[in-house]
């Protein structure tokens, strides 16, 4: 047997708009499609919805990817909600970019209510991805001072 | 807070002198508009109450620390100064500001004082800028990259500073050391109460600025400006370097500067940066630097110098209506006085401009150009 | 589907067939007889565990026989209603030795073996058939080897096997080896467009549906080399279809082959295929092989089915087993028994947008008959649970049977789920949904004074509705429940990993309990509703649109610009194809709207209009404002002005369809007093072509073939020129075959070599290349016909999108909510649209909307009030900077900047418009918009709590 | 029973029908012969032009 090694267990952040990804998460779910366990999902009515702060908070508390997902150009439920969420993404690209971010950890992706099969794959491959990047070297740090601080007052 | 911790920065701070004159509030930008602000209610608080409830009240946020109470005062009270350390104990207790673009750039701040991933910045760095790895003067360009990046839409382009301030440099024969991993200088975290985050930012960038070498450091940021100078060393001990600001060494060498600039013709007024002009009392070389183009026409406005109206926001956050005000009387300010062009120091100021100008706030036709000292100088050796 | 099986106003009935109609309009009454599920409807939770213990397996018919179910099955994953149906001719109780595996594996006895057949009346005003359309199956002929070669399949089998849910799970494969196919070949037109086999008919929506599965194939097998669609006419009328066939046509892999192969064989070794088609650029007969093919089969009714039902309604059908219209252009969905309706495709094949908006018109016509027998809305009164003090959560873990159970230990979710924050009563269940357990949820919230409720179970998409009724009939605001999908999303995605899966589990429940805690009740706002209508546009649409809904008893004014109605059609002759005299038409169509208390506007402009659905107030020019609580949009379009094309303007003897229409109208048809002798047509003049309306315009193929006609009656000689001929409207397929039998010349140009004009100032001739001789054709012509396409009016199309807040999209025409599921709404509540304003269409399309659009403003106006949902967002005036952000970038134009005195401005969301999508929230640069129920404190505690393990 | 309109046909149309009158307070009988509701447009993958789900 194998000597046990400490699996590498990422912690991958999802987006998904209610009425096309979610859904289509549901349709894998349907259709029993497997793929693997390391996601969270976090459900908006809109990928618009999503802001580039959520995003920069999430690698913050040391998120190892981060996926962000809508309905394909056209479908959207809210007819450009999703243009929107492009809009930041292209600004946190840029941003995670001059942060170091390894750019394998975010994405934004679009999948339909019926793409059960496209929604698998997807987490499948972003799984695989991230293993591949390993752990986020962003660590948090702590929480919020629990002391009184010596206090530095200048002016 | 611990009780006796808290008695001291109110006697540090001078608090307990306050004359209850109500002179603070007159002038304080934000009570002009928000009539249930009062600087002065928050120290007769802060000397009667439980500081703890004080630090619960959402209006510890909504203080700019523009210091320009500080200035009015006769009794001398350190207003900003006690509400930096009063954040601390609501930062403490939870009790968070509204942070602007939904906390990107406060996330920003802590992954950089946490974080030991390399950034990638030096992307603005064109070919025809100078820069080197060892030298007497290094360049600390704060967080420009990341404006630019996250305020595309606002085509602000505020690298444009940064490659004038190394372009300037050059003019001079300088080629500064830039660190290609420079972090936030933590101006943002100190004010908004996260010291934890600030005092690792501060020993990160002082440990990597002592590694190049460098005797003295520029900034054109005066946020950066003051952090590093004052608030540094307060966490860090003596820096080992020099700070000066960029407008202090162009006026040192403005002889040798002027044959080089070519003419601009338009009329400009000057918006003093809070950090720059209150907090580190520079008000003369920015000025020296806008008369020294030739065919500017300096026209100043009504409040300036050690009275001027801040630019309405610090910190990212509590940006709001009332900042909205602030900044259109700003820039309605430039134009009364005839100018075309609103020319600031201090990329925020900058960024907050550009900003205000969007909407229909303020009718085109009054809406006049906004433009860094440091871009208009290069613009000025360009036109030569 | 969901909502109709939930609607306490509709009744399903299914495995059930009518049997009777007797009596009168407003007055029927219908047998219906239902055959015995064996399962118990009310009990049946469709776990499924029934299925499981079957031992029976047997062909599937909804995979069209490709995959197989047990003999007690659940037709499709998301059927409705959700119970399982025991199909006793293949389930073994039926013989000696009883099995009763699927009886000993339900937990809840829902199997009932002595089930029996029941007949009942039901009362009805009306009756709407609806019974779509079967296909046309090749087997009788065994066209092109179907039935006897195993790799030419239908596309109805192919749709299923590109169906990640059907029996190949999404696999493409040929049925003979079970290999990926490299080269696929469809075949259009089987079994319509063809006296020999099937029907003459053209089935509408084979071609798009072709080009969509030749789209897909790539998607799901990217190894497939080619596709090819074998075709005669490409037929992409519908609004966008052009567009994506163009889409199909740029993909290097998809090969659009011009004719129907003469024959296939087959390849006995490799069971490959070989095509008999004719090389398009030398003409001559050519081979192509292919390793599957597809028989784009065409939408036809089982006669036998629909002449039975036909006798029992007591409606005619046609000689294909369609019903027949009470008269095709204006009256379509109106079936020949007074009180019986058409929609869909029982009236002749249709496409999914058109399906829709008959369906709404059949829908208003029914409505009609029972306008006096709308069921009162039963006010509730039901004491608020108090929610202002801290969070009291209660968790409910579903078990789903073993659908969750078999994978994760629910136990200990629940255990672990009581010691997290605000907590307060955790428990599980075998089934949280189901009846017993919902009152169980019920009494907690009593017991316990629980002020949050959580269940962790299957998806919000379907449950949350059940959920949030449970807990609003206590009083619970139902914004203060919350679900945790740890079924599709978790146990049966991860059903090899339970370990992992558990850790998931754990996590999203964690998550959801943050969540929970930070929601707020939200109210759903009711506005008022003005029972009354507007129609704008006085053409056939217009006065159809507005006497329907009088009918229903809706005050309705119609208001139309000029100062006669009936638009377009009093330009014309006669209609297509059935040449009905549109003098006639417009007079009864007029007499109609007379009858049903409209009022008419004409010489009305409207050039305002304030207020949100429910309440509009139209502000017209010359008559005053009219108050209305609904809007129609029955402006129709303008027509293609071709100056400068073909000499047009310039060149005497070219003139538009329209002018020849009325020629047709006075009588003859002659040129400065002189005869005509050979009259040319030219298609797709300002249609089709990117630059001036991308799209088809529907009504001129028909309409040429039906002037071509009429030309061929006065002696004519006639040439058409055409890129492809879509005669696919009702019978119009037909008189296209009549017409070549007439004489009547169709020649096919391409669509980079338009047809040239030959005449200096008169015309006398006309040439144009022509693929089918790979040769110039060229004709002596006195007289060429350009049939001008259908175009937005520029001016008053810009003015009416500014007054109604309505988008246009790309087409220049109106925009409609969704192009297949909301054909006749438009994004912005309370206002409809209909006939050409929408997109170009013929008569019989414009009028059945029209109905359609009434249909869908009576769903509103029949109601006193309308709920709007509460999930929306507002902003906070003192964080509002006034940037404008939001405002430019909503599409719904639900903020709107407004001064806040002072001389200040912010912007403020209409609830009545925000549709609660989140999307100015996060694109607010200071944080002044907030997303109800979706705020940035819910969503980043959610994220705390996965990603730092607590909420600090 | 209450009196009310008749659809034959649990599809598209169908539906659609019975969700318009039930929306405008009549009642509805829908009438399907199948086990199930759907007909034709539950065994599409997706629909042209959109490409978005069928159901």
């Amino acid at each position: 047997m194998a000597a046990e090694t400490k699996e590498f267990k990422p912690k991958i952040l999802v987006f998904a708009c209610n009425w096309c990804s979610y859904a289509g998460a549901d349709n894998a779910g349907v259709n029993r499609m497997q793929y693997p366990p390391d996601i969270r999902v976090i459900r908006t009515m809109c990928s618009g919805r999503v802001n580039p702060g959520h995003i920069l908070e999430a690698f913050r508390m040391g998120a190892d990817g981060v996926l962000w997902s809508g309905c394909h150009f056209g479908d959207c439920h809210y007819i450009f909600g999703n243009y929107e969420a492009e809009k930041n993404y292209k600004k946190l690209v840029a941003m995670l970019k001059l942060l170091g971010v390894d750019e394998r950890r975010f994405r934004l992706e679009w999948v339909s209510a019926a793409e059960g099969n496209k929604w698998a794959a997807l987490i499948k491959e972003f799984v695989a991805d991230i293993k591949a990047a390993g752990p986020s070297p962003h660590k948090m740090n702590g929480s919020r001072m629990s002391q009184p601080q010596p206090l530095p007052i200048v002016e | 807070m611990a009780e006796a911790t808290f008695q001291k920065t109110l006697s540090l701070t001078n608090a307990f002198r306050c004359l209850e004159c109500g002179k603070c509030t007159a002038v304080c930008p934000i009570s002009r508009y928000n009539g249930t602000y009062s600087p002065r209610r928050i120290v007769g608080r802060l000397i009667s109450e439980n500081p703890a409830n004080v630090a619960l009240d959402p209006n510890v946020w909504t203080c700019l620390t523009c210091g320009l109470c500080n200035a009015r005062c006769p009794s001398d009270v350190k207003y900003s100064a006690m509400t930096k350390v009063l954040r601390r104990e609501a930062f403490r207790l939870h009790n968070d500001p509204s942070c602007s673009h939904g906390g990107a750039l406060q996330a920003m701040m802590r992954i950089h004082a946490t974080s030991n991933q390399p950034q990638d910045r030096m992307g603005w760095v064109t070919g025809d800028l100078k820069i080197a790895e060892k030298g007497e003067w290094g360049y600390f360009v704060g967080c420009l990259p990341y404006f630019d990046a996250l305020f595309s839409d606002l085509e602000s382009n505020t690298l444009a500073i940064a490659k004038s301030v190394v372009k300037v440099l050059n003019v001079l024969g300088i080629e500064p050391v830039v660190m290609k991993d420079e972090r936030c200088c933590g101006h943002d975290l100190l004010w908004g109460g996260d010291i934890e985050n600030f005092k690792l930012l501060a020993e990160r960038n002082v440990k990597m600025i002592r590694a190049t070498g460098v005797k003295k450091v520029l900034t054109a940021c005066p946020e950066c400006y003051r952090t590093l100078a004052v608030d540094y060393p307060e966490v860090v001990g003596p820096l080992g370097f020099q700070m000066v600001y960029i407008t202090e060494l162009l006026a040192d060498v403005s002889a040798q500067l002027e044959k080089k600039l070519g003419e601009i013709k338009k009329t400009v007024s000057f918006q003093d940066p809070c950090r720059l002009g209150r907090h580190m009392g520079i008000y003369d070389s920015p000025r020296r630097m806008i008369n020294l183009i030739p065919g500017v026409q300096f026209n100043e406005m009504t409040k300036r110098g050690p009275g001027a109206i801040c630019c309405g926001t610090s910190a990212w956050q509590n940006c709001d209506a009332t900042s909205k005000r602030i900044q259109t009387d700003r820039l309605l300010g430039a134009y009364n006085v005839g100018a075309e062009m609103l020319v600031t120091s201090c990329p925020k100021c900058y960024v907050h401009f550009k900003c205000a100008l969007q909407g229909e706030s303020i009718p085109e036709d009054k809406k006049v150009e906004v433009k860094d000292l440091i871009v208009l100088l290069a613009e000025a050796l360009n036109s030569k | 589907m969901m909502d109709a099986g939930r609607h306490p106003l509709i009744d399903v009935f299914t495995l059930s067939e009518v049997i009777g109609l007797e009596g009168r309009p407003g007055n029927y009454q219908a047998t219906v007889r239902t055959a015995p599920r064996y399962v118990d409807l009310d009990l049946c939770t469709g776990c499924g565990q029934c299925s499981d213990a079957c031992p029976i397996a047997v062909p599937n018919e909804f995979d069209i026989g490709l995959g197989t179910r047990k003999a007690i099955y659940s037709p499709f994953p998301q059927a409705v209603p959700n119970a399982y149906t025991l199909d006793f001719d293949n389930c073994l109780n039926d013989v000696i030795l009883a099995c009763e595996r699927c009886r000993k594996a339900c937990d809840i006895n829902a199997i009932k073996y002595d089930d029996y057949p029941k007949e009942f009346t039901i009362p009805v005003g009306s009756v709407i058939v609806a019974t779509g359309t079967g296909v046309y199956t090749p087997y009788q002929k065994g066209d092109y080897g179907y039935g006897i070669y195993p790799n030419v399949m239908t596309g109805l089998e192919y749709e299923r096997m590109l169906n990640a849910s059907g029996p190949t799970n999404g696999k493409i494969i040929r049925p003979s080896d079970g290999r990926t196919p490299k080269k696929v070949a469809f075949i259009q037109c089987i079994g319509a467009r063809c006296a020999l086999e099937g029907g003459e008919y053209c089935s509408r929506f084979c071609c798009l549906n072709s080009a969509k599965c030749a789209l897909l194939t790539k998607d799901h097998e990217p190894d497939v080399d080619e596709v090819s669609i074998h075709y005669i006419d490409m037929r992409a009328f519908g609004k966008g279809y052009d567009e994506f066939y163009r889409r199909t046509q740029a993909e290097p892999w998809i090969k659009y082959v011009r004719g129907k192969p003469s024959k296939i064989l087959e390849d006995p070794e490799t069971r490959n295929l070989i095509l008999y088609t004719e090389d398009q650029a030398t003409g001559k007969p050519q081979k192509r092989d292919a390793d599957l093919v597809i028989l784009a089969s065409a939408g036809m009714p089982n006669r036998e089915v629909t002449t039975q039902l036909a006798k029992i309604l007591g409606i005619e059908t046609d000689e294909y087993g369609f019903f027949v219209s009470r008269q095709s252009s204006t009256q379509a969905l109106e079936a020949t028994r007074d009180g019986i309706y058409l929609c869909g495709c029982s009236r002749g094949p249709e496409d999914i947008p058109d399906s829709v908006a008959q369906a709404s018109g059949a829908a208003a016509l029914a409505a009609k008959h029972l306008a006096d027998h709308r069921i009162e809305r039963i006010k509730e009164d039901i004491p608020q649970v108090d929610t202002s003090g801290p969070p009291r959560i209660g968790v409910f873990v579903c078990n789903c049977g073993i659908n969750i159970a078999g994978v994760l230990d629910v136990k200990k979710l629940a255990e672990q789920a009581a010691k997290l924050p605000n907590v307060v009563w955790v428990q599980s269940d075998l089934f949280t949904c189901s009846d017993q357990a919902q009152r169980v949820i019920q009494e907690r919230i009593v017991e316990h004074k629980l002020n949050r409720i959580i269940a962790a179970a299957c998806t919000p998409r379907t449950h949350e509705p059940i959920f949030r009724e449970t807990i609003r009939l206590v009083g619970l605001n139902p914004y203060l429940f919350e679900m945790v999908n740890i079924r599709d999303q978790c146990s049966w995605v991860h059903a090899h990993e339970p370990e992992a899966a558990m850790e998931r589990a754990t996590d999203q429940i964690r998550m959801a309990v943050a969540r929970s805690a930070r929601l707020e009740p939200l109210e759903a706002k009711e506005l008022k509703v003005n029972p009354s209508a507007v129609v704008i546009g006085g053409g056939l649409a217009g006065m159809r649109a507005a006497t329907d809904l009088a009918l229903q008893g809706f005050p309705v004014t119609l208001i139309e610009k000029t100062e006669r109605l009936g638009g377009r059609s009093r330009e014309l002759n006669v209609t297509f194809p059935e040449e009905y005299d549109a003098e006639t038409l417009f007079n009864e169509a007029y007499e109609r709207l007379k009858q049903s208390g409209a009022r008419v506007l004409t010489g009305t402009e409207v050039i305002g209009v304030d207020g949100f659905v429910g309440g509009f107030t139209v502000k017209t020019d010359t008559n005053g404002d009219v108050k209305a609580g609904a809007i129609i949009m029955a402006i129709g379009s303008d027509i293609y002005n071709p100056v400068g094309e073909y000499g047009y303007g310039m060149t005497k003897g070219v003139i538009t369809n329209m002018q020849l229409e009325a020629q047709l109208k006075q009588g003859e048809v002659e040129l400065d007093g002189e005869s005509v002798k050979t009259a040319a047509f030219v298609q797709c003049v300002g249609s089709r072509d990117p630059e001036t309306n991308p799209g088809c315009s529907r009504y001129c193929c028909a309409t040429t073939v039906k002037q071509a006609l009429a030309l061929r009656k006065r002696g004519i000689n006639v040439i058409v020129f055409y890129r492809d001929m879509r005669t696919f409207s009702h019978h119009a397929e037909e008189s296209y075959r009549e017409a070549r039998r007439a004489g009547v010349v169709f020649v096919r140009y391409n669509d980079d070599r338009k047809p040239e004009i030959i005449g200096e100032n008169k015309v006398t001739g006309i040439r144009a290349y022509t693929e089918a001789i790979d040769d110039i054709v060229e004709a002596d012509v006195d007289l060429v016909v350009l049939a001008v396409g259908l175009s937005p009016y520029k001016e008053a199309y810009a003015k009416l999108k500014e007054i109604m807040k309505v988008p246009t999209g790309p087409d220049g025409f109106f925009m409609e909510r969704h192009p297949k599921l909301g054909p006749v709404e438009t994004n912005t509540e309370g206002i409809f649209v209909c006939g050409c304003a929408q997109g170009p269409k013929d008569l019989t399309d414009s009028v059945a909307q029209a109905s359609g659009a009434a249909g869908k403003a009576a769903t509103l106006l029949a109601n006193e009030t309308v709920l709007l949902d509460p999930t929306t967002c507002a902003v906070s005036f003192d964080l509002c900077r006034d940037c404008g952000t939001c405002v430019a970038i909503c599409d719904f134009h639900a903020p709107e900047r407004v001064a806040i005195g002072g001389g200040l401005f912010a912007a403020k969301i209409n609830e009545a418009l925000c549709k609660g999508c989140g999307t100015c929230a996060a694109m607010c640069p200071t944080g002044a918009i907030k997303a109800r129920h979706f705020t940035d404190n819910q969503i980043s505690s959610m994220m705390r709590v996965f990603l730092l393990g607590s909420e600090a | 029973m209450d009196k009310g309109v008749l659809v034959i046909g649990g599809g598209v149309a169908g539906i659609q029908a019975a969700l318009d009158l039930a929306a405008a307070r009549v009642k509805t009988y829908l009438v399907e012969k199948a086990p199930s509701l759907g007909g034709r447009m539950a065994q599409l993958d997706k629909t042209f032009p959109t490409m978005d789900c069928s159901i």
